[in-house]
């Protein structure tokens, strides 16, 4: 761990921020993805949205 | 009435995002504070509480035109007069509806938007209290408006004309309360008093709402 | 073979499956690389102290930010032109990656603002017409939302996209003529003389790469997404009628 | 219990447009309103609907017995047809909507948006509506518009399942119905212009 | 083309005054800034010309909702979209008919409000020219921006969003040459650019704005 | 001029909804469409119109030529009957609306606002729209919804005169109007599901 000086609060929260934003777009992103993959392969399979 | 409350919440979220789009007016009235006074800091910091309680003003106010206009014209009003739900009823839930959709998210972000006006630091917890006790009376205020202006072609701006003097005591003491926060002085009077208007509000305007509402739709 | 053959989204999603394992491969290389090397690897500036370090997210964020909405005009632009609906769907795929970016270069910039300037905010220009691309990214992400059908949807952002653009244009100069700035200038330019020193220059770079090809990858996947989510559609739409 | 109107008038926006109703509908039975057009039948549907006070007269039995259904269908665009009538199930405080689907073959229809249906089949989901308040009185204002052949057919049998059931139904329409009902004419009530009858306008004449 | 215009201005006029409510709106948010930033009357003057700046542009805001949105939902729009009037015109004539009904009339009233708000003698002139300057661009944007979100349930909202942002060069211009006239600098360039800005829009925008629409009521 | 659709498919909402369309209207003609609800009649009638654009085949003879009545009027709530017209008028270029008014008795209503009239009589101005629009070729969606028997008799004389001095029509409806027209039934050219026409979803079947 480099030292960060008086301005560890600032540099480690917006590393902290930054990283947790990209994680919750990644999420995002795979879990609807995988959702919508998930449907669409339902649906080819069985021919009805639902059930 | 619970069944009332959720139709309202799905159809704000899925009608193009009702719960953002208030707050997104918010958003950006607040950014064009700036454009409009200029950029100066000081001059912004001074004036931020107030701007903040107007822009939160202005928002729920652009978000009633259609608090009971879309129902109107489909036919629901008519169905709901004639249901089982006292119509009080009804339309005190539209507005906790309302109130949700565009209060809340208001007082949740007021804060952020603090940041751009350079809001001194002490006065971000007063503004979301004042904003807190402030919103479910314009919420309920805008109600009664739409109840009065329903029927009636082009309301829009008709119901922010009749519904702006109606907030002008909660504007009063809530902007009251957000600026003297802000340069640390006491708040309680006016504090106290916002939240008067509040509960009277709540507790009694949508009698008046109905009352408005049963004559628009004779 | 012209490269419009791709916009068959049978063919896009075959080639778009062969380049995303390198895609993210290389983006998770480069991210890593870059931001431990800048985070352990570079001293602190003589005068920020290690907020430098900040650098490593806000500038490869910005960039991403404001190219991505380049990219969305651009596939807005084909969209009108040759009505291939994967350029659409890219478009569509990308706003969300564009108004994340935007947010976090914010963030940062804002805490970066704190020890620099004494305030998180301030009215420069470039941090103004960076608000005014947050709130076209919300536009257009909203007006998307608003509109089922999804071809009429398509048509009305890139018209936005294309209006907006001028728009957002006009606002840049606005805003210069309007507010002088306390941000820097463009340090990365191939001028010497104003070059950000090179031992930050080299993570930096690495950085940006690695944020830019995080951007395809996701812009990829998600367009992927969208394909299966139009296809879905289609075929329920299908059996409805033979029901 | 059965509704009955006692010399009852109606005015519409400040005139009286109608005089002197006098009618009265058993349980079991349909009435179906005739007249041409303007001569008063929405007006009156929507008085016995409690939408609008009589100018005289008294009407009985209408009160939290009557569901109805104007010209406007009271669908929301951007729900499907079953969020749709389960809402208005709950609001009459009932549950099951599967029969009002059924009824209406709106069970293909039923996770469309009532916005992307066409003028027919959101008039069916409109109607379905109907039978999930569990009320007594129905009040239609021209219920079979833009309906084909067919689905005038499911609204007759709707119909009579409803009178079957202890059910009164009033109704305005241009169009024969095909239904066995008693027919009530209201062109004659015509209010003349001259009567006093309390309208809103009275005391300026 | 007349016709419409007339049909519009005379629906103005008759719809419970079209006319009047941009100005009471207008009106009315400037008697609450006081409210809501306190009543010291150097801070009102500084912030004057862009408090009626931001004001004129939210009355617009306000009206624009319904500019389409009646004339889409009593299928005016597709007759007209069949008609022998090219749909340019027929939008560019709409954009014109709000630019008289709300724009005019703010220009108008704008000094009397800054009688309100403290606003320097020598800032009457220029706020005036300003604005009449630049609410011709505000309707135009307006009306592309109406165009754009015409067939959505609940846009009124969704297009104060798309529309602010687009607002924000002739906010600036106009603002800035207002505020320059208040405090006796020279305001050529802020004006010439706001111009430009106006020009471009009226020039060019009725053609997107009949794109758009025509997508909307395919 | 006559008009003709020449294999034509039309969408809604992105699928398609009927295809393989063959028609020929000529001077003189009325041309009745039928079909159950959600066929796709309202959608053909809006592609006539010009109002979207076919997925396949060749429209000839529409454009210019004609003028459309939806399910909605047109009409201004605010303006009064005549004005509604003459606003109509003057946008085709006419000038006369004394004809209009005579032809579905609306002179004693001609200054009433139209939003204060019955669903009848404002059907009733909105047919009148056509009178004054000029236009040989006349599209309409169910134009007799609401009208009394009486104001289906001056419609069809209406159309009888306009057919008389070279018109063509093209209506959609569900009822029998009394007139002496072809009948095209659009039930059997349903688009089948799997069909290409290049509809905007078909590149993701
Ligand atoms: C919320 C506040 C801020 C915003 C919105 C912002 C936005 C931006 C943008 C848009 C760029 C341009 C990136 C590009 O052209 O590729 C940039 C670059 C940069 N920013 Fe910020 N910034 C903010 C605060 C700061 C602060 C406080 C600092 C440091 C004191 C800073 C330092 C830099 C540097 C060094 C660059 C690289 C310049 C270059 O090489 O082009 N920024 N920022
Ligand atoms: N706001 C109003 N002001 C004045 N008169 C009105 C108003 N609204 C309706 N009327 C008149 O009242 C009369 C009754 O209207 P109503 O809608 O009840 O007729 P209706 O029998 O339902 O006709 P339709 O068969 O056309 O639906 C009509 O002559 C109408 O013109
Ligand atoms: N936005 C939409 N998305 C998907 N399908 C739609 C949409 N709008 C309409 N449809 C479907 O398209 C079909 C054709 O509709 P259209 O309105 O043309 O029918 P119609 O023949 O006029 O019926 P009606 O007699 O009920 O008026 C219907 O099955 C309808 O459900
Ligand atoms: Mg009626
Ligand atoms: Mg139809």
């Amino acid at each position: 761990m480099p030292d960060l000086g008086k301005y560890a609060g600032e540099v480690l929260s917006a590393y902290g921020i930054s990283l947790a934003l990209i994680a919750v777009l990644l999420i995002v992103t795979l879990r609807a993805g995988r959702r919508a993959r998930a449907a669409l392969k339902h649906i080819e399979r069985e021919g009805s949205p639902d059930a | 009435m619970i069944a009332l409350l959720v139709r309202d919440l799905r159809l704000a979220l899925r009608a193009g995002g009702g719960f953002g789009l208030g707050l997104a007016f918010f958003l950006i009235l607040t950014v064009l504070v700036p454009f409009s006074v200029g950029p100066q800091s000081t001059l912004l910091s001074t004036i931020a509480p107030g701007v903040l309680w107007l822009g939160a003003l202005l928002a729920c106010l652009l978000s009633l035109d259609r608090l009971l206009a879309l129902d109107y014209e489909d036919g629901t009003l008519d169905v709901l007069a004639t249901a089982p739900l006292p119509l009080e009823a009804a339309l005190a839930v539209k507005g906790v509806a309302h109130w949700i959709t565009t209060g809340l998210p208001l007082v949740v972000a007021a804060p952020a938007l603090g940041v751009l006006l350079n809001l001194p630091a002490q006065g971000y917890g007063w503004l979301v209290v004042s904003l807190a006790l402030g919103t479910p009376a314009l919420s309920m205020i805008g109600t009664f408006g739409a109840a009065l202006t329903v029927g009636i072609k082009r309301g829009g701006l008709l119901l922010s004309l009749l519904v702006l003097p109606l907030y002008v005591p909660t504007l009063i003491f809530g902007a009251e309360a957000a600026r003297r926060g802000a340069v640390g002085m006491s708040v309680e009077t006016p504090l106290i008093l916002l939240a008067g208007i509040s509960l009277g509000c709540v507790a009694l305007l949508p009698f008046a709402a109905a009352a408005a509402l049963r004559m628009t739709i004779r | 073979m012209s490269i419009w053959e791709y916009a068959n989204p049978v063919r896009f999603l075959a080639l778009s499956a062969k380049v995303q394992p390198y895609a993210w491969g290389l983006a998770a290389v480069g991210i890593v690389v870059g931001l431990v090397w800048g985070f352990f690897g570079t001293p602190d500036d003589f005068r920020q102290g290690s907020t430098v370090k900040i650098i490593y997210l806000h500038v490869p964020s910005a960039w991403i930010a404001i190219n991505a909405w380049i990219m969305m005009l651009v596939a807005s632009l084909i969209w009108l032109v040759r009505r291939h609906h994967v350029s659409a769907l890219a478009a569509k795929a990308a706003a969300p990656v564009g108004l994340v970016m935007t947010v976090i270069g914010l963030l940062t910039g804002a805490i970066w603002g704190q020890p620099m300037w004494g305030t998180w905010w301030a009215w420069d220009p470039r941090l103004t017409s960076f608000l005014i691309l947050f709130l076209f990214y919300l536009g257009y992400i909203a007006l998307w939302a608003a509109i089922d059908d999804p071809d009429t949807a398509a048509d009305l952002t890139s018209v936005l996209c294309l209006v907006g653009s001028v728009f957002a244009l006009m606002s840049r100069y606005a805003v210069l003529f309007w507010s002088q700035g306390l941000h820097q200038g463009a340090s990365l330019s191939l001028d010497k003389e104003e070059n950000i020193s090179d031992v930050f220059w080299l993570p930096l770079v690495i950085c940006i790469a690695g944020f830019t090809l995080l951007f395809l990858a996701l812009v990829l996947y998600r367009t992927g997404t969208e394909i299966a989510l139009r296809r879905a559609r289609a075929l329920t739409a299908r059996q409805e009628r033979v029901a | 219990m059965s509704l009955r109107l006692r010399d009852v008038a109606v005015a519409r926006g400040g005139v009286p447009v109608l005089s002197g109703v006098n009618l009265r509908v058993e349980p079991g039975n349909t009435l179906i309103l005739r007249g041409p057009n303007g001569a008063g039948k929405t007006t009156l549907l929507r008085t016995i609907a409690g939408l609008q006070p009589p100018l005289t007269g008294r009407i009985a039995g209408a009160e939290d017995t009557v569901a109805y259904a104007g010209h406007a269908d009271g669908l929301k665009a951007m729900l499907s047809v079953a969020e749709n009538l389960s809402f208005w199930a709950r609001i009459y405080g009932q549950h099951d909507i599967g029969a009002a689907l059924d009824a209406y073959h709106l069970t293909q229809l039923q996770d469309r948006l009532a916005g992307s249906l066409s003028a027919g089949q959101k008039r069916r989901a409109g109607l379905a509506r109907l039978l999930v308040t569990g009320r007594p009185l129905w009040v239609m204002d021209e219920p079979t518009v833009s309906l084909d052949r067919e689905a005038v057919g499911w609204f007759a049998d709707c119909l009579r399942a409803h009178l079957a059931g202890g059910g009164m139904a009033v109704i305005a329409t241009h169009i024969d119905l095909g239904l066995e009902a008693t027919v009530f004419d209201i062109t004659d009530l015509r209010a003349a212009p001259t009567e006093l009858l309390g309208a809103s306008d009275e005391a300026f004449l």
